[in-house]
């Protein structure tokens, strides 16, 4: 195709290209450096997620959850183990409850952490890379002493979590709390008020509200585009319905403000935790539930708000003690699609400023 | 002023440069993992009473254990072994465990040379190890 | 050709240039290597974020040298499978792995590398990367710690500068 | 001192001393070919050195150790990499063309070294003494231009090709406010003549003369050696490491060793043309000053490149033509003014 004497041609980027956050393909077409057309080509991680789910009882396909997200593995355990609790009507345990905001939210920052880090080196900033992933690894170290692992938790159950926290982790929780506003002012710093970055970020990649509306985006790219809309407010689950938070909402609809708006949900995620850790009770941390999960035959439908986008979890049960079909509405998996729609016109390089803000994780994708 | 966020950038990092540096320096400092983390697993062939709750709970199939009878009609293991190369390390076989001789252990330097080794002889694993919690190394 | 094959062809040479008048060469250069294996960025699922961790400041990979991750597999030494393998991704890490210029090793990190996994049994996945290029150190671990990550890659060093050993631990097995 | 100080110049007399006539043709070969061996040496270290101190100073701005395993605190690490490199492969993808693909790493380091010939390390220590030295740096360095050229052609790779022409876009633009930037140092001093340039600096070094002159040349020295937060020829996050994608083992190291030697070359000059060379406090030898002062903008290289992020392709062209290239005319305007005004006060102060 000629366009005004010159030639088009188109790259094929991914999926192995280091900006391209794990195993996403871009067929890139290009017109100079000029991105007229970008096609996502994806399933490079396609681990058959939910036909396994079928093989497995209930409780076995709980440690299968947190290899969805693997960057906030507990919000995707939270939605699964909340729609299983629903259909087999159970009651969680105050203290489980609350044990379970703090895990998710934790999750929520670590997740938002490590997109300013991803984002950050996708425009060759090494040093704010350095600074996220080492305040992540606190997060990662409260995970490791309460549930064992760094990142593939497996720590809530049907009925609760898995074990109470050790004596350690409320002081080392609280004072990460407190350092918190340090971390950000020194993001802030290196990362979002610095002018060479803002001039990458700023007006570039615009989705502007009504496109997000049509494309179903959720999660913090729709609120970056000036649409206030959380499930944690429009459908509380859990106890999310007790927390005083708001839902940051920025109208600037660009790159920047899509990773903006993550570190502002970072301090709106401190403040539950705050009050999390201020209301925590005492208390069994797990419900009597039968040793056979063996729900009703029935279906259900449950949706959390993902670090990602909005995260549903449709669960049919036949009456066995494995599920007979379940579906994933993942929030990520259907973000790809606003790629193509926002991408035309801009250069190559801003194509992985605006991949990064994105904030895909393939593994949610592809499931 | 346009080059505010520069200067205040080149500040922080000019700070973090004569800063302390956090490294853990591992292999002369060994980590203080804490007692939860699942690295490994580990198993008390003494105590376990071949009830196959383990090998039932595993949501991948990793655990393999054979028992015979003995001259009391009771149960005795005679070969245990994991597939750790399938392994979720996600701890439901611990947990089952009535009587704890399955263990998850902190041994993380469990890197191999060949696939083989994955496969985990648990009981020989568990009479290597001089620790009495059947640790090996 | 058979990647089992193909492995135990490369661990052989490996082993016999010990008898060759070059070996005093040969060790000098393996020393060079074994300080510095620069990795292939190649991150496939979630061991690639504890892959990534790595090479932040608590564990910091760039103490040995092995930090310098290219982006280009024609400049990497070493490809981490780091991840789920699946079906469709398979054909493009060999060819990742074709494209590394010799001598190049490949460690599979995560228990979906080394044979399948969580997902061995899943019809997407590949159950076990040995199945498409030969695999030098096998790193247990769902995902592996950024220390397991470490303490494979000082194996592997080891199994460079000492190619019989890691034949002879297979066959005293 | 002034042994210290000359030592270098006093064994190039003393090598010359040894032929019968001292400025024989066979003495000036054998001079030269020493000196270009020592040049050589110095670039090659040199460059190899500073990749190790790239490494470092990154790890120490992100609070980690950096490499530790070899000699003291791991300053021998460049050694293994360079000899792994050595050992490495040497690929030709197919279809490649084959004879660019080969000379362009050698002809980019061939251009660095040549470049190097009109360092003054010291008093009397240059190995090329050229009346038109800063002349010929420039037009040397804008060479390497071509070089990245042909190694993103000769790749057969699109990202290498697209790395290629950012090359070209951005050198160029460069080129010029790098060189306006310079003369107004030139107007003060009336000569191209590296050494006469810092003979003129005894008093006062021309930075505080000329500090937005200093200013501009940094960036756009920072943007001709394509380092962050100009460095788009080889964005390794968009088009994975442009020109140099498709090189392995050695010839891609060659490209390291002209990259880091252009970063040596253009701070020689900055320290050259307004930190006043070799000039400094006495208790130090010429040279070691000119190598200390080559460090510490090698130092103001690196900590702009560790803390700022990647500009965008037209940014960065913006800011060459509509802002360093208006300064540096301005620069140069001021300096023509204030030349005069000295003039005109000269006589009558003097006088």
């Amino acid at each position: 195709m000629i366009i005004d004497g010159t030639q088009e041609y188109s790259v094929n980027m991914g999926p192995q290209h280091p900006s391209t956050h794990g195993v996403f393909r871009m067929v890139v077409h290009l017109d100079g450096e000029v991105v007229t057309n970008v096609e996502p080509k994806i399933g490079y991680l396609h681990r058959g997620l939910e036909k396994m789910a079928e093989s497995r009882t209930y409780n076995q396909f709980v440690p299968y959850t947190d290899r969805l997200d693997y960057l906030a593995g507990p919000h995707n355990s939270l939605g699964y183990v909340q729609a299983v609790e629903k259909l087999m009507g159970i009651e969680v345990p105050e203290r489980a409850e609350y044990l379970r905001v703090i895990f998710a939210e934790l999750g929520r920052v670590a997740s938002h952490l490590f997109m300013i880090a991803s984002g950050s080196l996708d425009i060759c900033g090494w040093t704010p890379w350095s600074y996220c992933t080492r305040d992540r690894e606190r997060i990662l170290d409260l995970f490791e002493m309460t549930a064992g692992n760094r990142m593939t938790l497996n720590y809530f159950r049907i009925g609760g979590v898995s074990h109470d926290v050790p004596d350690e982790f409320m002081p080392a929780l609280k004072s990460f709390l407190d350092d918190m506003p340090e971390m950000i002012e020194e993001y802030y710093g290196i990362f979002f008020g610095n002018e060479i970055a803002q001039s990458r970020m700023k007006s570039v990649g615009i989705l502007p509200k009504e496109l997000a509306e049509n494309l179903l985006i959720t999660g913090a790219n729709l609120r970056a585009s000036g649409v206030q809309y959380d499930v944690r407010k429009a459908e509380p689950y859990g106890i999310y319905n007790r927390f005083n938070f708001n839902v940051p909402v920025l109208y600037g609809c660009d790159t920047y403000d899509r990773h903006f708006i993550r570190l502002l949900e970072i301090q709106e995620s401190r403040k539950i935790l705050q009050q999390a850790l201020r209301d925590i009770p005492e208390g069994p941390v797990v419900a009597k539930v039968p040793k056979v999960i063996k729900p009703q035959v029935g279906k259900v439908y449950h949706r959390v708000e993902n670090p990602k986008g909005e995260m549903g979890w449709y669960i049919v049960s036949n009456g066995t003690t494995k599920p007979a079909r379940v579906r994933i509405r993942t929030g990520a998996f259907v973000n790809v699609q606003m790629l193509p729609a926002i991408v035309t016109g801009w250069k190559i390089q801003d194509l992985v400023t605006i991949f990064a803000s994105m904030d895909l994780v393939l593994g949610e994708v592809d499931k | 002023m346009f080059g505010n966020g520069l200067i205040k950038g080149l500040r922080i990092t000019l700070k973090r440069f004569y800063g302390p540096n956090l490294t853990e320096y591992y292999p002369e400092v060994k980590p203080n993992l804490p007692p939860r983390t699942r690295s490994s697993m580990a198993l008390e062939p003494e105590k376990c009473i071949s009830c196959g709750l383990c090998v039932n709970i595993c949501p991948n199939q990793v655990i393999n254990l054979t028992s015979e009878k003995d001259g009391n009609n009771k149960r005795v293991l005679k070969t245990y072994h994991m597939n750790i190369g399938r392994c979720l390390l996600c701890g439901l076989c611990t947990q089952s465990c009535p009587t704890g001789a399955l263990r998850l252990s902190q041994e993380f330097e469990n890197a191999v040379y060949h696939r083989e080794e994955l496969l985990w002889d648990m009981i020989a694993r568990s009479k290597r190890s001089n620790k009495p919690s059947g640790e090996e190394g | 050709m058979d990647v089992r094959r193909e492995k135990e062809l490369r661990d052989a040479e490996a082993a016999a240039e010990k008898n060759i008048l070059l070996t005093s060469v040969e060790k000098f250069l393996n020393w060079g290597r074994v300080h510095s294996f620069w990795p292939c960025s190649f991150g496939l699922a979630c061991c690639a974020i504890e892959m990534a961790s790595s090479g932040d400041p608590r564990y910091d990979l760039s103490r040995f040298g092995y930090e310098v991750f290219q982006a280009s597999p024609r400049q990497a030494d070493l490809m981490i499978v780091a991840g789920t393998l699946t079906r469709k991704m398979a054909p493009i890490a060999r060819r990742i792995y074709d494209q590394m210029p010799e001598p190049k090793w490949v460690i599979a990190m995560g228990n979906c590398a080394c044979s399948g996994g969580p997902f061995a049994d899943s019809y997407a996945v590949v159950p076990g990367a040995d199945s498409i290029v030969p695999i030098d150190v096998y790193i247990p671990g769902c995902p592996p710690r950024p220390e397991s990550l470490m303490f494979g890659m000082l194996h592997l060093k080891q199994k460079i500068q000492n190619p019989a050993k890691a034949r002879l631990i297979k066959h005293v097995k | 001192m002034d042994a210290l100080n000359n030592v270098f110049v006093n064994i190039a007399a003393y090598i010359r001393g040894l032929f019968a006539d001292s400025h024989s043709l066979s003495a000036d070969l054998t001079i030269n070919i020493i000196v270009f061996l020592m040049l050589f040496l110095i670039m090659v270290v040199a460059a190899l050195f500073l990749s190790l101190v790239e490494r470092k100073f990154a790890h120490w701005v992100s609070q980690r150790s950096g490499p530790n395993r070899l000699g003291p605190h791991g300053w021998f690490q460049f050694i293994a990499d360079a000899v792994k490199m050595l050992g490495k492969e040497d690929i030709y993808p197919a279809n490649v063309d084959l004879f660019l693909f080969k000379i362009a790493p050698m002809m980019l380091v061939g251009i660095t070294l040549m470049a190097f010939g009109v360092i003054p390390f010291g008093k009397g220590m240059v190995a090329i003494n050229l009346d038109l030295g800063i002349f010929y740096f420039l037009a040397v360095s804008s060479i390497s231009t071509l070089a990245l050229l042909m190694a993103g052609w000769a790749s057969n790779n699109k990202f290498s090709l697209l790395g290629g022409f950012r090359a070209v876009a951005q050198m160029i633009s460069y080129e010029i406010p790098l060189l306006f930037s310079l003369l107004g140092v030139i107007m003060i001093t009336q000569t191209f003549n590296l050494s006469s340039i810092i003979e003129a600096q005894k008093t006062i070094p021309f930075i505080f003369l000329q500090p937005l002159a200093f200013l501009i040349y940094l960036i756009a020295g920072i943007a001709e050696t394509n380092r962050a937060p100009f460095d788009q020829v080889q964005g390794e996050q968009e088009i994975v490491a442009g020109p140099f994608t498709e090189y392995s083992g050695l010839r891609w190291g060659l490209f390291m060793l002209a990259e880091y030697g252009n970063v040596v070359a253009t701070s020689a000059i900055a320290v050259s043309m307004f930190l006043g060379g070799w000039y400094g406090p006495g208790f130090l030898p010429g040279w070691l000053w000119f190598i200390l002062k080559i460090w510490l903008v090698i130092f103001i290289m690196m900590w702009v490149r560790w803390t700022f992020v990647r500009m965008r392709v037209d940014h960065l062209m913006h800011f060459a033509w509509k802002i360093l290239l208006p300064l540096s005319l301005a620069n140069i305007f001021l300096t023509g003014l204030g030349i005069y005004i000295y003039q005109l006060f000269i006589p009558r102060i003097g006088g």
